[in-house]
């Protein structure tokens, strides 16, 4: 059984994702995005995941697509147009192949819906999650008692992030 | 068929699509959106995996992946500017010296 | 059910701390040194001597406190043994001397002091990845080690190959690093577990061994991603081009250390997920059995026909992926064959990253200023001009070639007969006939060297510098060790 | 004195690398002390060979074995025995000889003469160890261990097409050993598997039964026996090298330095004959009775083969490279005899054989510092002018035409009664090659030594001088010992050797012996 | 003199001349300092000296064996043994190898002897007389050899020998090439000795000729040794110039003339008369084979004669004649008569060796020419010469009294009488000895009589040289009446008047004719073929005198200079052989036995090709192949578990 809201929202992201790839100007490509990762948040709110649905919208839509708005303004690239050839061979192979590479998921994934053998479903279900206070407390309690190695992980990445930044987009100091 | 077979095989559709873009496009700002594309199946898949399996650990790593995703875009973007002062192009049939 | 009592806290206390160890190190290290390359002056210097201080102390630490036991960390996302220490020293001290060798070549091409805190944290990342069992943590530390990695490639800011390789290589390693992590949604998605262990109990109790086809796929995209990073046929694409781009110390880190981490963390997860009772799968048998055929093919065949040196190690290194991969197929072949197959991938990935360090010492010492691109014509008469630099890089080659009694030799063999044990005879004639064209590869740079007349257009004079000259010693001096005493660099396991 | 064999083996490697790090102060003195050190292993290789007993109860003499990679079984393992001893000894002796007899003939300058001698000495440690190794693993090490300097010293000395040359011989030889690379980790796999420890040595190896399919014909190939004889036998072939293996053989010997082309004909190829000879025929023995007949055919098909474009060649070392080609196919044919008195005559044969042509290819290097060319067309009419010359050159030629009383013909007699044994027809074939052989030996000699003079520059050949002379005379000496006494020669191998043929023709009765042979007299 | 001394007799004897090849070809050049500077009368002396003290020694050994009918044994050493094989060096003399070994020694000496005056003007003679020295060992070996291995030494040596000695000067090409295809040609034929002693030893285990006697008995696989025995005839055939291997004789005339009368008329080419008679007990396992040896006998002696009729080279002819009496000996032994053999061996060395040391004094005396047609009246300038000469010439036509007489006559008596004979063999016989007259007179007339040709003065030798054609002249003279045949001897009341026949009965063969069988008598026999002998002299002088095969092209062109034989060995075996190989060189060597570098050339240029796309460092492509990877791992995973 499928809910709507969640088929609507799938509809829409696929339509955008399809723009953000196939659109003329980066820039569209990059509204594309940002109005995909919004519908992708709604379909995160529809399934439960309160605090994933906000960080992406926030993060992803707010932060990350600024960043790529901003450099695409930056480089002045938004004269250039998509430069996709139809008719190319490449282009032929390369459909051919993200085809295949989508029928060869979907049907893992469809015969997965079927799979008796599955794995035991574990105990936060939507209410076990809505009785300990909702899904913010459950993340974060389950980042912060289980994951904070990898929490504090992600900070040595955004170091290196930073370091980069110093290291390659610093103008040359002469 | 249920939503969260449909999830997948969207997730799925994210992912081909985002390495499509990788493919078929020149501009390199948009084969960097093509990696978030791709990452964003994964987020679907996780979150989704999540639901089924009534665990929190799948949302969990989501956050994970967008923090990756936003350091990831970062230095993409810093190496893209380093291209673009190379090359004055970020496109990418103009930027090549490398061939064999 | 109390909040507590459903998030338990997780304490890393007493000897986990002990095995954290080397990790906290170079964690410290690279930010100490993120902090002190902003000194104005004597940056590097500083920068070097933190990493060399942080690099020792990580490496110490590994060898003062070896164990035997293997201590656990959050249910496997940290996880300490023999192999996570071994791997974890070979990254550091590779990371080390990709330093050491870049000393003199950073001033003369004007590399930032952040080289060096780069190489740390790619450093970190490689510890992390070679002790876990979290896939998604396996994900995040290889993101750092391969974002580490983007930049350094990038970092040779004048030159725009370096700029255009690094941009190819990210590209297709966010591409890559994204199969991967698809790969592990799936898994999780199909046992419930990010865990290797809880993937491998899942397997085992769930399907008995049996697979079915969505937890095949996900493991086959995470594969994917592995391959990439390792670089085997078809997914070597970046190699060549990343490799000629990259600044040369660079390309020396590169295939050493990153190869060696990412063969240590696959030899882990290969190792947890299907060594003992749990029976490969036939299909992954089959499916990495043709890209091991076709990376050495490839590897050897393309390989022969490059001039630019750069370009040569990097069809080298596919080759040695092919090896590499033998062992792991005789390792998921599984029975008696599997412990050799370990410790033969072990001891081979020591040799391959001695040798090729020496390599790319003796290359960053040859390299003209600005321009280190080098072409084999640039190589001609070395023998005469620089007899023991020239020897030296002989001896690698030789060893890359597989020729005894070279290390690279000993660790052919040790492959040859793992392959063996577990059964691929055919495969394993396959690699040595493979072994055979790519003798050539390594024989023509020995070509200009030594039998080609000097012309002195060519002639590029080598420089001196210590660090690169500590290296070409070192190597050399284990390259022979280990061919002449391989015994006690393959037990280590 | 326990570790001589130790001393024998290493000492030259360890010279070559002391040579190699001469200053430049002392690079001149390099050959003399390349010189000494050969002189000193063959003063401790003939001191070991003088204690061999023929009647001990091992047959192992100055065993050494140590334990060297425990998790693969592999040991340090030398030891002098009846089958390495001839070859021991020829390779001991020929070194010195060949540096005295090439001693005017290096060019370039003291460094590249440094490094000649350096490399030429790696590669009697190869050689020595080749045939000292009673352990499998050792014996590929000590194999590799002479594919690089001779790939060195071709492409590094030698003539115009060097570096293709140089290439070619490496592929083709590494391209053998590596297989056999391949069925060493396999057969020591299998051993491990049956006894439940691995062991690489030739004694433990020995015992390993090994399936083969019964049927005759090719289908044999392919079972493990089959398979495990293929890969030994890529490399041996190609080393020796068997028709139709030999493709790098002509251009290789042609190109390489006279000192080289002595050491590769005279003792690498004798490298490949001694590993069918210990390791091939024992180990695989009845892959190597159903091959037999196709070995046997093609060994001989060498032997035609070999003369017939010998004798066509208008360069004197291309000739004598066909001519070895020719002559090695006799030692196959002795070999895939598989009796022991083929297999014995192919061991003496490779002694002979070595000496022989060590003396053309010394004969052709003293012939080309004179003339500064080998092409046939620019000789003729020596024999006047250098009379010393022509006898040295003739005493070779006839050993290599297998005349009685050189010993040639020792060695060609054995192996056509051990053949005739076996099939006629195929004896018949191979025989032809006598004649053969004196067609292009005395083409050569005569286009060289006979005749009227191309131009005035042969007034102004010098004869040989007194370490050319020394070398031809030790040679002759040899030659002419073994051809007429050749029981000393051949009885330290015969216990072994007939053990072999044993294991591998079973059937085929021996005479009965005395445990103590007392007619054999040493 | 002890025993011990005694049994090492053969030893003594065979060593001797090995020693003074010693001293000839080392010790005295490195006296006189090079090779070049040695004297003839030195070197000449030494080995001279040499070859008289084994002659010495054979004569006592002759008469040591004269008592008793066995043999001197010198027991040697292992020479080798080694699985199933297992020879040992024993030197045994019997009558038939002390005969021989009297013969070799004996007239070895004398041209030894007549060398020191005859190569006097050579520079470097010792390697001349090292080489006959070395000669003469390994024809001793030969016959000394108790085993068919050493024989085959000695066989291999003397051809080494005789290939040194054809070209003793070789600057000239010519000589060269005449000993290589004397070697090559005798080599063609020791492959069937090599052959036949393998397979001799195969079947037998042994190859001592008393062990191989015994072991040899009708119930033995007598095909196989049948087989061993043809290719011991294609030896011998070699070896004794035989048809159709009888063409390098001619040619080997090339070397000095001493040595012509050594090896290739006196000693040499007898080996595989020799041999049969050696082995006669192999041979005689299959009459069909004989009968076979008897017609190539008869054939080459006809063959020879012919072609003697057509040379003008005096050293030529006799060469033909010996072909051509080496081809009655064949006869003899394809009947079975093997001491006629052996009989007619030995008067022909007397009267061969003097004919060619007669030449040999004229060629000296016309200052080296050869050809007959410039020569002529030499009787006068040359008496001794001439005389002896006209005596050889008499006992080679075979007139009464003379050594030839008895032993040819002996030969055509049993080409008829024998079982194995035939009016064709004996008719064969007669033609021949008619030819042998015709040559005989032709060489006589052109060279001797008549009137003397422009610019050759001959001038008489020197004593050195005219000895030993006195020596021999006796011989060549008296020799036969060591074989006067039994019936004749009864007429004088001798019993056992064949000397020889009595003296090698023990250990040579030789087929009765039982009274009555024969078609005719010996005496008829003998004074036919006298006859038939005297006409042939006639002939020679008269009618047949101004012969000459240049006028006819056809037999020109069969039988003068490069003849059919020649011809034919040259384009249908040398042509095709040399065509092969460099056939084999042009094509499969340098193309299809490409090297391995080539092929990975190739390999990595094809693969270059395609593979170019992949290595363009193009982004969009490489991500391609990441997604063709990607592809191929999801479809074989899926096509794996759905299919």
């Amino acid at each position: 059984m499928v809910e709507p809201v969640v088929l609507i929202l799938a509809i829409v992201v696929a339509l955008l994702a399809a723009l953000t790839v196939f659109s003329r100007s980066p820039i569209s490509s990059a509204f594309s995005l940002v109005m995909m990762m919004v519908a992708l948040a709604g379909i995160y709110g529809v399934s439960g995941a309160h605090f994933i649905a906000a960080l992406q919208a926030i993060v992803y839509a707010g932060a990350i697509m600024v960043l790529f708005v901003f450099s695409i303004m930056l480089l002045n690239m938004n004269d250039e147009h998509n430069e996709i050839r139809f008719r190319s061979w490449k282009t032929v192979l390369a459909c051919l192949g993200a085809a295949s590479v989508l029928a060869g998921l979907s049907y893992a994934f469809i015969q997965w819906s079927s799979e008796a053998n599955g794995p035991t479903p574990g105990i936060m279900t939507l209410e076990q999650i809505r009785s300990i206070g909702g899904n913010v407390v459950a993340v974060s309690g389950a980042m912060f008692s289980q994951a904070y190695v990898q929490f504090e992980f992600i900070s040595l990445l955004l170091l290196v992030a930073i370091a980069s930044a110093l290291v390659l987009a610093k103008r040359k100091v002469d | 068929m249920n939503s969260g077979t449909i999830l997948h095989i969207l997730s799925a559709y994210l992912f081909s699509m985002g390495l499509l873009a990788l493919i078929l496009r020149r501009n390199t700002i948009v084969m960097l959106m093509g990696i978030e594309l791709m990452l964003n199946a994964v987020n679907l898949s996780f979150v989704t995996f999540a639901r089924e399996l009534s665990q929190l650990n799948g949302q969990v790593q989501v956050f994970f992946i967008i923090t990756i995703a936003a350091a990831e875009s970062a230095v993409g973007l810093s190496i893209l500017i380093n291209v673009y002062r190379n090359f004055g192009s970020i496109k990418t049939d103009r930027t090549t010296v490398l061939r064999s | 059910m109390s909040f507590s009592s459903m998030f338990p806290m997780n304490f890393i206390e007493g000897q986990q701390w002990l095995g954290i160890l080397p990790l906290f190190c170079m964690t410290l290290t690279a930010i100490a040194t993120l902090l002190l390359s902003a000194l104005r002056h004597q940056g590097r210097a500083v920068a070097f001597a933190m990493l060399l201080i942080g690099s020792i102390a990580a490496v110490a630490s590994t060898v003062v406190f070896p164990f035997q036991d293997t201590i656990v960390i959050l249910d496997g996302v940290l996880v300490f043994d023999r192999l996570s220490q071994v791997f974890s020293a070979i990254c550091v001290l590779a990371g080390l001397a990709a330093a050491l060798m870049t000393l003199g070549f950073d001033e003369r091409e004007e590399l930032q002091p952040e080289y060096f805190t780069l190489i740390a944290f790619a450093v970190v990342g490689m510890v992390a990845m070679v002790s876990t069992r979290n896939l998604v943590f396996f994900f995040i530390s290889l993101e750092l080690m391969s974002l580490a990695v983007y930049v350094l490639v990038s970092m040779h800011r004048q030159s725009p190959m370096a700029a255009e390789a690094g941009l190819k290589y990210f590209l297709l390693g966010g591409a890559a690093s994204a199969v991967l992590l698809y790969g592990a949604s799936i898994l999780y998605g199909a046992t419930g577990s990010l865990d290797v262990t809880g993937i491998r109990e899942a397997f085992q109790s769930q399907w008995n061994g049996h697979l079915p086809l969505l937890p095949l796929v996900g493991l086959g995209l995470f594969s994917v991603g592995f391959l990439f990073k390792i670089g085997a046929f078809p997914f070597h694409v970046w190699i060549p081009d990343v490799y000629t781009g990259a600044a040369t110390p660079v390309t020396g880190f590169m295939i050493s250390a990153v190869k060696a981490a990412a063969t240590g963390a696959l030899l882990r997860m290969c190792l947890e997920l299907f060594v003992g009772p749990v029976s490969t799968e036939p299909t992954l048998v089959v499916i990495i059995s043709a890209i091991t055929v076709a990376t050495l093919l490839f590897g050897s065949f393309v390989g022969v026909r490059q001039t630019r040196l750069k370009r040569i190690f990097a069809y080298s290194t596919i080759v040695h992926t092919g090896y590499v991969l033998l062992g792991f197929l005789a390792l998921l072949g599984g029975g008696e064959g599997a412990k050799d197959a370990a410790s033969s991938i072990v001891s081979y990935t020591i040799f391959y990253v001695v040798m090729n360090l020496g390599a790319f010492a003796v290359l960053t010492m040859i390299s003209p200023k600005d321009n280190d691109d080098l072409t084999l014509d640039q190589l001609t008469g070395l023998g005469r001009r620089r007899p023991m630099l020239a020897f030296a890089m002989s001896v690698f080659l030789l060893s890359m070639a597989g020729i005894p009694p070279t290390a690279g030799f000993f660790g052919k063999y040790y492959l040859f007969s793992a392959a063996l044990s577990s059964g691929y005879v055919w495969l394993t004639i396959v690699a040595a006939l493979a072994s055979v064209v790519s003798a050539v590869i390594y024989l023509r740079p020995m070509v200009y060297m030594y039998m080609k007349e000097s012309e002195e257009s060519f002639q590029v004079v080598p420089a001196i510098w210590l660090g690169s000259n500590i290296i070409v010693v070192l190597s050399l001096f284990l390259t022979v060790m280990m061919g002449l005493l391989p015994a006690w660099f393959s037990n280590l396991l | 004195m326990s570790q001589i064999l130790s001393w024998i083996v290493l000492l030259p490697a360890l010279t070559g690398l002391l040579i190699l790090l001469l200053p430049k102060s002392l690079e001149a003195k390099s050959r003399q002390i390349a010189v000494i050190a050969t002189l000193i292993v063959a003063a401790l290789a003939l001191w070991a060979a003088q204690a061999f007993d023929v009647n001990a109860a091992d047959p192992l003499h100055f065993h050494i074995r140590t334990e060297w990679i425990p998790m693969l079984g592999i040991h340090y393992d030398l030891a002098l025995d009846g089958m390495n001893l001839p070859l021991v000894l020829l390779t001991v002796l020929l070194t010195p000889l060949a540096f005295i007899g090439t001693w005017n003939q290096t060019s370039g300058d003291s460094t590249m003469q440094k490094r000649m001698s350096a490399l030429v000495l790696i590669m009697e440690t190869g050689a020595l160890g080749t045939f000292l190794a009673q352990d499998l693993f050792l014996f590929y090490i000590f194999w590799e261990v002479i594919l690089l300097p001779a790939y060195l010293l071709i492409g590094m000395y030698g003539g115009a097409e060097r570096m293709k040359t140089t290439l070619q011989f490496f592929l083709y030889t590494f391209a053998g050993s590596i297989l056999m690379l391949v069925g060493i980790a396999w057969l020591v796999h299998m051993q491990s598997q049956t006894t439940g420890h691995p062991d690489a040595s030739f004694q433990a190896l020995m015992n390993l039964k090994i399936p083969f399919a019964s049927s005759q014909g090719p289908a044999g190939l392919f079972s493990t026996q089959g398979l495990l004889f293929a890969a030994f036998a890529a490399a041996f072939f190609i080393k020796a090298p068997l028709v139709p293996f030999h493709a790098w053989l002509p251009s290789t010997y042609r190109q390489a330095p006279t000192l080289v082309s002595i050491y590769l004909a005279a003792i690498l190829s004798k490298m490949g004959t001694y590993g069918i000879l210990k390791i091939l025929i024992p180990m695989f023995p009845e892959a190597a009775h159903s091959f037999q007949p196709v070995l046997m055919s093609l060994a001989a098909f060498g032997i035609v083969y070999g003369a017939l474009l010998a004798i066509v060649q208008t360069n004197f070392k291309t000739a004598v490279a066909y001519s070895s080609l020719s002559h090695v196919s006799y030692i196959l044919l002795g070999l895939f005899s598989l009796k022991a008195e083929g297999m014995g005559g192919a061991l003496l044969q490779m002694v002979n054989h070595g000496i022989a042509i060590a003396g053309l290819f010394m004969i052709s290097g003293f012939l080309e510092k004179r003339r500064g060319s080998l092409e046939l067309k620019d000789f003729g009419g020596w024999a006047p002018q250098t009379p010393v010359l022509a006898t040295g050159f003739m005493v070779i030629v006839l050993s290599t035409v297998a005349l009685p009383g050189s010993g040639g013909f020792v060695g060609e007699f054995a192996i056509l009664i051990a053949s005739f044994r076996v099939n006629g027809y195929i004896t018949a074939v191979a025989a032809t090659g006598m004649v053969l052989g004196a067609v292009y030996m005395l083409n050569l000699y005569q286009k060289t030594m006979f005749g009227r003079y191309v131009d005035d520059y042969v007034k102004k050949v010098a004869d040989l001088d007194f370490r050319e002379i020394f070398v031809l005379v030790v040679l002759g000496i040899f030659i002419v010992g073994i051809g007429i006494t050749p029981q000393p020669f051949v009885a330290p191998s015969r216990t072994a050797i007939e053990d072999s043929a044993k294991r591998v023709s079973p059937n085929d009765a021996l005479p009965e012996r005395q445990a103590v042979p007392g007619q054999v007299s040493r | 003199m002890n025993l011990a001394v005694l049994s090492d007799l053969p030893f003594w004897i065979l060593i001797v001349p090995l020693i003074g090849f010693f001293l000839n070809g080392v010790v005295i050049p490195l006296a006189s300092g090079g090779i070049t500077k040695t004297k003839p009368m030195i070197s000449g002396g030494i080995a001279t000296l040499a070859m008289a003290v084994s002659f010495v020694l054979a004569v006592i050994a002759f008469t040591r064996l004269g008592g008793e009918s066995g043999a001197l044994q010198y027991t040697g050493f292992k020479w080798i043994d080694f699985g199933n094989l297992s020879v040992t060096l024993n030197l045994r003399i019997d009558r038939l190898s002390s005969l021989m070994t009297l013969i070799i020694t004996g007239i070895g000496t004398l041209i030894h002897f007549y060398s020191i005056s005859y190569m006097s003007h050579e520079k470097g003679v010792a390697r001349f007389f090292a080489y006959l020295n070395l000669f003469c060992f390994a024809m001793l070996l030969l016959v000394l050899s108790d085993n068919l291995l050493f024989l085959f030494f000695g066989w291999e040596g003397v051809g080494l020998c005789s290939y040194l000695l054809i070209s003793y000067w070789y600057e000239e090409e010519s000589n060269a090439d005449a000993a290589r295809k004397a070697f090559l040609v005798n080599r063609i034929g020791d492959l069937g000795f090599v052959l036949g002693m393998c397979l001799l030893y195969v079947q037998l285990g042994t190859l001592s000729f008393t062990e191989m006697m015994a072991l040899i008995s009708p119930t033995t696989s007598v095909a196989l040794l049948s087989l061993a025995a043809v290719f011991m005839f294609f030896a011998a055939t070699g070896k004794s110039a035989q048809f159709p291997l009888y063409v390098w004789l001619p040619d080997a005339m090339a070397g000095p003339t001493p040595v012509s009368a050594l090896i290739h008329a006196a000693t040499m080419v007898t080996a595989g008369v020799y041999l049969f008679a050696r082995m006669y007990f192999l041979f005689e396992l299959s009459p069909e084979l004989m009968t076979v040896v008897a017609y190539t006998g008869a054939l080459t002696a006809l063959l020879g004669g012919i072609l003697a009729l057509a040379q003008t080279d005096i050293k030529k002819v006799l060469a033909y004649s010996t072909v051509s009496q080496l081809g009655f000996m064949f006869l003899a032994l394809g009947v079975g008569a093997y001491q006629t053999a052996v009989f007619h061996l030995m008067t022909h060395a007397f009267f061969k060796a003097l004919l060619f040391l007669g030449a040999g004094s004229v060629i000296h005396g016309c200052d080296g020419e050869q050809d007959m047609r410039r020569m002529g009246g030499l009787a006068k300038a040359m008496p001794v010469t001439y005389v002896t000469m006209l005596l050889g010439s008499a006992a080679i036509v075979g007139l009464p009294i003379f050594s030839g007489f008895f032993s040819k006559d002996e030969i055509l008596y049993m080409a008829l009488g024998a079982p194995r004979g035939s009016w064709i063999l004996f008719g064969a016989g007669l033609l021949a000895a008619f030819l042998t007259g015709v040559y005989t007179m032709r060489m006589l007339t052109q060279t001797f009589w008549g009137e003397a040709k422009a610019g050759i003065h001959g001038h008489e030798s020197s004593w050195i040289m005219t000895l030993p054609l006195i020596v021999l002249a006796l011989l060549a003279t008296f020799g036969g009446f060591l074989g006067f045949p039994h019936e004749m001897g009864h007429w004088f009341g001798i019993e056992h008047s064949h000397l020889l026949s009595a003296w090698l009965a023990p250990v040579v063969q030789q087929v009765e004719i039982v009274t009555g069988s024969s078609p005719m008598p010996e005496i008829v026999v003998s004074i036919l073929a006298v006859s038939i002998a005297i006409f042939g002299l006639v002939a020679g002088k008269t009618f047949l005198k101004n012969i000459s095969f240049e006028t006819s092209p056809v037999l020109k062109r069969l039988f003068v200079g490069q003849h059919f034989m020649d011809t034919f060995y040259s384009s249908c075996i040398v042509a095709p052989l040399y065509w092969i190989s460099r056939r084999l060189v042009q094509t499969f060597e340098s193309n299809v036995m490409n090297n391995i570098g080539g092929w990975i050339g190739v390999g990595s240029n094809w693969s270059g090709e395609r593979l170019r796309l992949t290595q363009s460092g193009d982004i969009q492509l490489s991500m391609l192949s990441l997604m063709a990877g990607l592809a191929f791992v999801v479809g074989i995973l899926i096509f794996w578990v759905a299919v």
